[in-house]
């Protein structure tokens, strides 16, 4: 039979089993297909929480969903069109999410009456009529593999099991019509030594693929031309933490200061230390520290020694670190501390994300101790915000708190790939030999000296006791702590003087401003999007840096009647800018643990038009 | 000779330890031997912590930082994780390196960093006027224990030999000749060194360790530990430490001939543990010296010279490859 | 000679002298003559900074200040009046402060060569008419000390020569008319077996009563009359550290839950546990912890055992302590976590006061975890503001931050003792066995079962991970997460039911509002009183409770003109304020390590006059 | 007996470690053994840190406090303090205990506080996902050490002993009755117990203790610690632990006269200590069992005893007479 062939423009797919089904291996060689067959995507992966739960259980779902498009995107999407479901316990977590009429992909093999007690399931939802909403495709995956791979001289039965996400890949790659040489190149260079599972996989997918095409079942494809709106360049696929790796790897080259990461592990942020740790041939030094004070002493140090110190943590670590950070505000030596927010408070829910650590990046120290803060936006900015973060150090001596947060880090897209020559430059200037040294002397940026260790004629000895101006010895005297705690304060106020004006995106007599800051971007973008589409004017801008803050941003504020900030918190922002500006910000916060929707913030944008 | 001289290493800063304070002497000591070492002020760096003992980065001409309360391990470790050319000292007392800095003091250790810290015990805190600290005996009624501490004290030597220390010694404030010999040794040794220096505290803990700086007593009390010799002491080395049948070490006679000796570079810390734990306080016969000195790996110095090495050998172009690693298309404009 | 008796109102002396010159002694025992005459008085120790200096320097200089006088007053005063100097550093260090043409009493037999190089002085100042503004009266107080104590048979020089002290307070007792009994008194019970300096302290002091009776150099004797204006009742004199220790104790032995106090030696809040360690015979416990993160864990693992926990610190501390305090915000559990603030950052100024910590309290924890914040506003209402805090804690199971600061801790005032009997009853309603038990279940406050091990029947665990509501079984579950930060939150808002409306002292058409948080309340008073006299209208209010904040607060602000809120550190509260209220309120922030003076806070409010 | 049985402590939590965790051994025999001690559930506490071990608290059906990394024998302190009358247990593991949360197992072990610290030792971060740990041995390669660890792992048992604690023991997963037994005289134990158990990951860390756990090998590798035995080992006992003429135990034959004879109780630890460093990784023959096991004053629980008694006795007057101690004058209305 001829199977129609229809266009789409956009199409959310997700991957979801058990654990071990390798639901993330099928998701990634699903996106290389999609960067090489030329879409715009974006993809958000989730695992189950802390603890391997027993297979086939709710908790132990896996998923991976991935949204690409003809025209450029901005999220990983809220409602998936295509659900795959290897298990019953995968359709049942991940079915609320499906959009109406949306497609479900089933492995009917694996609904069992076991598994369907492990889900929670009465009654086999692909039989009871549960599902009349949707469109079902059942494909008895694991038997058909099984099939496809037998009589393989090297394939054992477990090889064979292991390969199903293969089959499914299969199928939703000719759904789609992906390009199948990326992940045949993918399969033969993985399993090069590995006979049995590379003809098994291969085999799979190959049968999924010509499952789709030949069986009856599926009796639509689509296409999703490549995207052509999208800016010249080279890309590669990039998630957040690669990102913020390489951004902090280009910092240090380009400022020519070996990069020490000292981290303590904790979800999300252990995957910066793990993906660090691989580039010692960059002349980046990581140390897995004993706790996270220790993590950010360490960093302080190799600071003081001249280098490039930067500590990675999440919330409980935060907390964790705030006397040492403190400690490098009175120091004022250059200190990048990246907290990858999660859901709080205390360990929360480790494996979800959110922006509730806000005001303890801004405040969350004894004293009068400001510091710059700045907020990543997208994957891909991740590598702009942690070059930044660097730059920002080193140039005013400050400790500096760069916020990214769980999606960010997990989430990818493509990314234009910056010329590295073109990048800002960063000068450490450190004090020389043979000039005027006061430790405590400032430029004209309100900068001290950083004079490090074995550099002849400049011994001189700091700490966290109140310095004297200038001299940077102790001093209780009250009207020298008076100045330094302004000079200290106008030093952090002053960096505004080196940000550019706030862009905003405003349409002609658009009363309302959505205003951003970190991870929500793409989904304000994509919401204003929406109502453009149904024909409001809107006006929206995103915050990279949030303290100091942009020196229009007061005057961009009074332009508009009502200023929205959506946020993954209770409100925190929108506080910051109700003290500052005496603006009556709204305030959108979002508390469920998973990245802000489009479709969620068009409501909310609809409502206030 | 280097023709560095103590004044080098004397910073102008007013010493504000009150009059009689062991910390003086500790402080002359190191400016005294300072010298000898060979390098020049400005690869020497002290970090210390918190506590009156914490005020000595500030009296050395050298690089200094005064961190907070216990970190100075930590705020070390990432100094010598960065540099591979500087002499690394920690300054820090009971409280600050046993209390509070109790983690990163092991696991400096257990990572044989290259520093030399020097923990000063007058088994009290000073700086904070008198409160008990985790070597402040049982039943010892500071200002926090008014009724008498009632918990043991931690010996410091077991305690670092437990966690792994390469070099572990203890010297006293009073005995100039013998502190300058065991800093020296500390100094010489290529990983971790942990010197305990019992440091009288003349205002909150005074005579703490009379029974081994009073002259009558001291012969009887000091221990003196000498690598590859019998452990004899007293006035006429008519005491000596050896082995009962049931393996414990206890005081006997000097010409006994179960003396042990002392063997600091042994690779089996036990022997140096059973010493250090001859005497859980002062108060009894001590053994002083060098415990233990062995060489380990150095795994932050290597790492450190790998990192150095590979920053040197950067090609122009590796920031450019390494932003192109991977599957990469382009888009023509 | 017949000497004149003059009338004064209020006066302000400073003792002044080396750290070994028993100047706190001599000050309070002159506050206890002072409280025996029956004037009402505020005093304020000042002590040199962490380290010993060496004898003789300006870094070494102990001074103890009192004010007192016929009225009840409200400070410790700004400019001392007479200012004791024992030796040239002290009166280097302290005539600053005093007042234009007061009296400097100077003992002249320390103002030796070395002496005077030591305090940095080239010239004599008693003698180079640098003092010429002030009234000196040059005393040789060493040498009179010993000859009124010499051939006393068991008075060494050494006795001697440490009385002298007490020959200062005799002559300032004449100078002002104290009672001499107590003081006399005090000796003898001091000394009682220790005959040498009982007879030279004794004789010192007669000694210098009488050279004020005789000598032609003090020639005016001053009576400030017994202050009839304060309340009806029993007093006793307390500094804000024994203030609290009495809340505390009182807290615990009225809700039968002893009383656990768990801390890290750290200035100016290790005085509160040297005097809880003293009370074991009214049931408390106290521990020092290896540090501040421990102390903060043994006291909520206390309070979990079903013990008033308490933990107490100061600005490096409560960093230490903010993951711990997190944690007790998702467990629901009591816990008193008390700030001794002093000025920051970082080590900063230890032996110095401020309010700079105030935010860190609010927001330094990372997620959302609302608490209540507490401040004492003087030395006597510590008590108050302790017992409230173990209230709100008990009754609400919430940590509780109670800011207070080392002015407040170290300076004295009368104290009204309160009927103990008459206290606010606090109930610790533990869950009894037999009845229904979850452990997230709500009481109508919003409070949680507090069901202590050895309990029969109700066991249960609670941890940090996110709780499911009511059953308090992990959940990873987003609406339930949303739900749960929005329950935590409205428990705590749902205080402000339980506190008072907030008490404006405003006069007829007053247009300025100046409100107040913390110890800066007497100064606030002080001020507009002054104005008051001056004939000008105002109003004040002061804070007790800064989250949640009394429920008429924001109807109060509207009601004024304008807003003044002045505070030690560069305008917290007022940002506060700004961010709920959207009003401009304006703020005054001193950050001189001191407190705030009645002078200057008059100066303000008559610039906005 | 109580008449409780393994149910009686088994929550209705459904556990949650992956396939064949070594866990799930100790869950057993933790729940298995509760009902010969005969404490009510009610009177049990457990309270854990954060990791794969933290869980455990979740399973038993007694009162359970999930606290924070690292954090748990601090928790754990402040409740001893507060109460004389409960059975408290710490889980923790080798990340929990000797990294995050070094400073609050030393300091626990030398107050001697009543805890029962169990810690299993996987010699990897389990939850986190496969991370170095103190205890992984030196060249591993981790998620967090690509290029292997570079570090020396703590002993923990040595760094516990150095510590000075009152009871250090080991045991192993797979081995229920020897975990049994060791279980139980911890919990015998009136202070502080350290035990420490060998857990297997198969996930991250698999077959780390297979010398120990593997039916041929652990004959030769495992060296039972028996009170008052001499150490022997091997199918036929033939090996054995001698004291060398320098003092040092070495494996020698079982028949050796120099062999050495355990003696748990005794008050000095060097002969504990050697025997804990007999081998630093599982990797060569490794001593399990107890090996220190002696009385010292709990003060905790002093102290614990005098509040309660104090609290006890408290006049009704008490509060009154407080506030009104010292100089009080009164004001007439
Ligand atoms: C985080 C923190 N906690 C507490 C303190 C207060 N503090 C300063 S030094 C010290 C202990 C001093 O004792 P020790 O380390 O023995 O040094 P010593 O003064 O005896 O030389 C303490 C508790 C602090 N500065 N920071
Ligand atoms: C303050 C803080 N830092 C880091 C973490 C992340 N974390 C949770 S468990 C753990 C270590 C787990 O290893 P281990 O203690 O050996 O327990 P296991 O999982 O192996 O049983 C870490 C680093 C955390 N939860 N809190
Ligand atoms: S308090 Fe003790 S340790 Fe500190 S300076 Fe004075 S004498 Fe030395
Ligand atoms: S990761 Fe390892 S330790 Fe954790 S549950 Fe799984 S098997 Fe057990
Ligand atoms: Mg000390
Ligand atoms: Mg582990």
């Amino acid at each position: 039979m001829r199977v129609q062939v229809k266009e789409r423009r956009r199409v959310i797919v997700r991957f979801a089993g058990d654990s071990g089904d390798g639901m993330q291996l099928a998701g990634s060689r699903f996106m290389d297909a999609t960067a090489e067959h030329g879409n715009d995507f974006a993809t958000l992966p989730s695992f189950p929480a802390e603890i391997r739960a027993p297979a086939g259980t709710l908790a132990g779902v896996s998923a991976f969903q991935i949204h690409f498009a003809a025209q450029d995107i901005l999220t990983p999407g809220d409602e998936p069109d295509v659900l795959v479901a290897m298990n019953p316990a995968a359709l049942r977590s991940e079915l609320g999410a499906l959009a109406r009429r949306g497609t479900v992909i089933a492995n009917e093999d694996a609904f069992t009456k076991r598994n369907l007690e492990k889900a929670g399931y009465d009654a086999n939802p692909l039989e009871d009529g549960s599902l009349d909403g949707f469109h079902l495709i059942r494909i008895p995956m694991t038997s058909l593999t099984a099939r496809a791979t037998e009589a393989m001289e090297h394939v054992s039965t477990r090889d064979a099991g292991r390969a199903k996400n293969l089959f499914a890949l299969g199928v939703v790659s000719w759904l789609y019509d992906r390009p199948t040489a990326p992940t045949e190149r993918w399969i033969r260079a993985k399993f090069a030594d590995k006979p049995g599972p590379l003809e098994a996989n291969l085999a799979a997918f190959r049968a999924g693929w010509n499952f789709g095409e030949t069986s009856e079942l599926v009796d639509v494809q689509y296409r999703v031309d490549p995207a052509t709106d999208v800016p010249a360049g080279t890309y590669r696929n990039v998630n957040g933490t690669t990102a913020t790796a390489l951004g902090l790897i280009a910092a240090s080259v380009r400022s020519g200061l070996p990069l020490v990461l000292a981290s303590y592990p904790i979800t999300p942020a252990s995957e910066l230390l793990h993906e660090l740790a691989r580039h010692q041939d960059m002349g980046v030094r990581t140390i897995q520290a004993e706790d996270e004070i220790a993590a950010a002493g360490m960093a302080l140090g190799a600071a003081f020694g001249g280098a490039l110190g930067v500590t990675a943590t999440s919330g409980p670590g935060l907390d964790l670190k705030t006397e040492t950070i403190g400690l490098a505000v009175a120091l004022e030596l250059p200190l990048v501390v990246i907290d990858v927010q999660r859901a709080g408070p205390s360990t929360g829910m480790p494996t979800k994300t959110e922006q509730s650590d806000l005001l303890a990046a801004l405040h969350g120290r004894h004293g009068e101790s400001p510091l710059p803060v700045i907020a990543a936006s997208t994957p891909g900015q991740c590598f702009e915000a942690a070059y930044e973060a660097a730059r920002i150090a080193v140039t005013y001596r400050t400790p500096v708190i760069l916020l990214s947060d769980l999606f960010l880090a997990n989430s990818s897209e493509p990314w234009l790939i910056p010329d590295a020559g073109a990048l800002p430059p960063i000068d450490p200037a450190f004090a020389q030999p043979g000039e005027p040294f006061s430790p405590y002397a400032r430029d004209e940026k309100g900068a001290r000296p950083w004079a490090i260790p074995g550099t002849p004629g400049l011994t001189h000895r700091i700490g966290g006791l109140e310095t004297e101006d200038v001299t940077g010895d102790i001093s209780y005297d009250g009207a020298n702590h008076a100045r330094m705690t302004a000079i200290r304060a106008a030093k952090i106020a002053g960096i505004t003087a080196d940000l550019p004006r706030l862009e905003v995106d405003a349409d002609p007599g658009a009363e309302l401003l959505v205003l951003g800051w970190g991870s929500s971007r793409g989904a304000i973008r994509a919401a204003a999007r929406r109502v453009r589409a149904n024909g409001h004017a809107v006006a929206t801008a995103h915050l990279h840096h949030l303290h100091p803050l942009p020196f229009d941003l007061g005057e961009v504020l009074h332009r508009f009647e009502r200023v929205l900030v959506p946020e993954m918190n209770s409100g925190q922002f929108a506080s910051v800018l109700r003290a500052r500006f005496l603006v009556d910000v709204e305030s959108y916060g979002a508390m469920e643990g998973r990245p802000l929707y489009a479709a969620e913030l068009e409501r909310e944008l609809e409502e206030r038009l | 000779m280097t023709g560095l001289t103590k004044q080098d290493f004397s910073s102008d800063q007013e010493t504000r330890w009150c009059p009689g304070c062991g910390d003086y002497a500790v402080l002359a000591a190191v400016q005294g031997l300072m010298p000898e070492l060979g390098i020049p002020p400005h690869r020497v760096v002290f970090v210390s912590g918190i506590g009156c003992a914490g005020r000595f980065a500030y009296y050395m001409d050298t690089y200094g930082m005064h961190g907070i309360h216990g970190r100075a391990p930590a705020l070390a470790t990432g100094l010598a994780a960065a540099r591979g050319d500087l002499s690394i000292w920690v300054i820090t007392g009971d409280g600050d390196a046993l209390s509070i800095g109790g983690n990163h003091l092991i696991h400096a250790l257990r990572r044989n960093v290259p520093l030399k810290i020097l923990m000063f015990n007058n088994q009290i805190y000073g700086l904070t006027k008198g409160q008990a600290s985790p070597t402040s005996e049982r039943g010892k009624v500071t200002k926090s224990t008014p009724f008498g501490a009632h918990d043991a004290p931690f010996n410091p030597l077991a305690l670092v030999l437990g966690a792994g220390a390469t070099f572990a010694a203890r010297t006293i404030d009073r005995d100039r000749v013998h502190m300058t010999a065991v800093l020296r040794a500390a100094a010489e040794h290529r990983g971790a060194a942990f010197v305990e220096i019992y440091q009288n505290c003349p205002v909150f803990n005074d005579g703490a360790f009379a029974p081994l700086t009073d002259k009558q007593q001291a012969v009887f009390n000091r221990i003196p530990l000498e690598h590859g010799e019998p452990v004899r002491f007293g006035p006429d080395s008519e005491h000596g430490v050896v082995r009962a049948p049931d393996g414990r070490l206890v005081v006997g006679a000097g010409d006994d001939p179960a003396i042990v000796v002392h063997d600091a570079h042994r690779d089996d810390p036990a022997q140096a543990f059973a010493l250090a734990r001859l005497a859980d306080s002062p108060s009894d016969p001590t053994a002083i010296g060098v415990f233990r000195a062995v060489e380990r790996p150095v795994g932050i110095a290597e790492a450190g010279a790998k990192l150095a090495e590979a920053r040197g050998s950067l090609e122009p172009g590796a920031l450019h490859d390494l932003l192109h690693a991977g599957d990469t298309w382009t888009v023509a404009g």
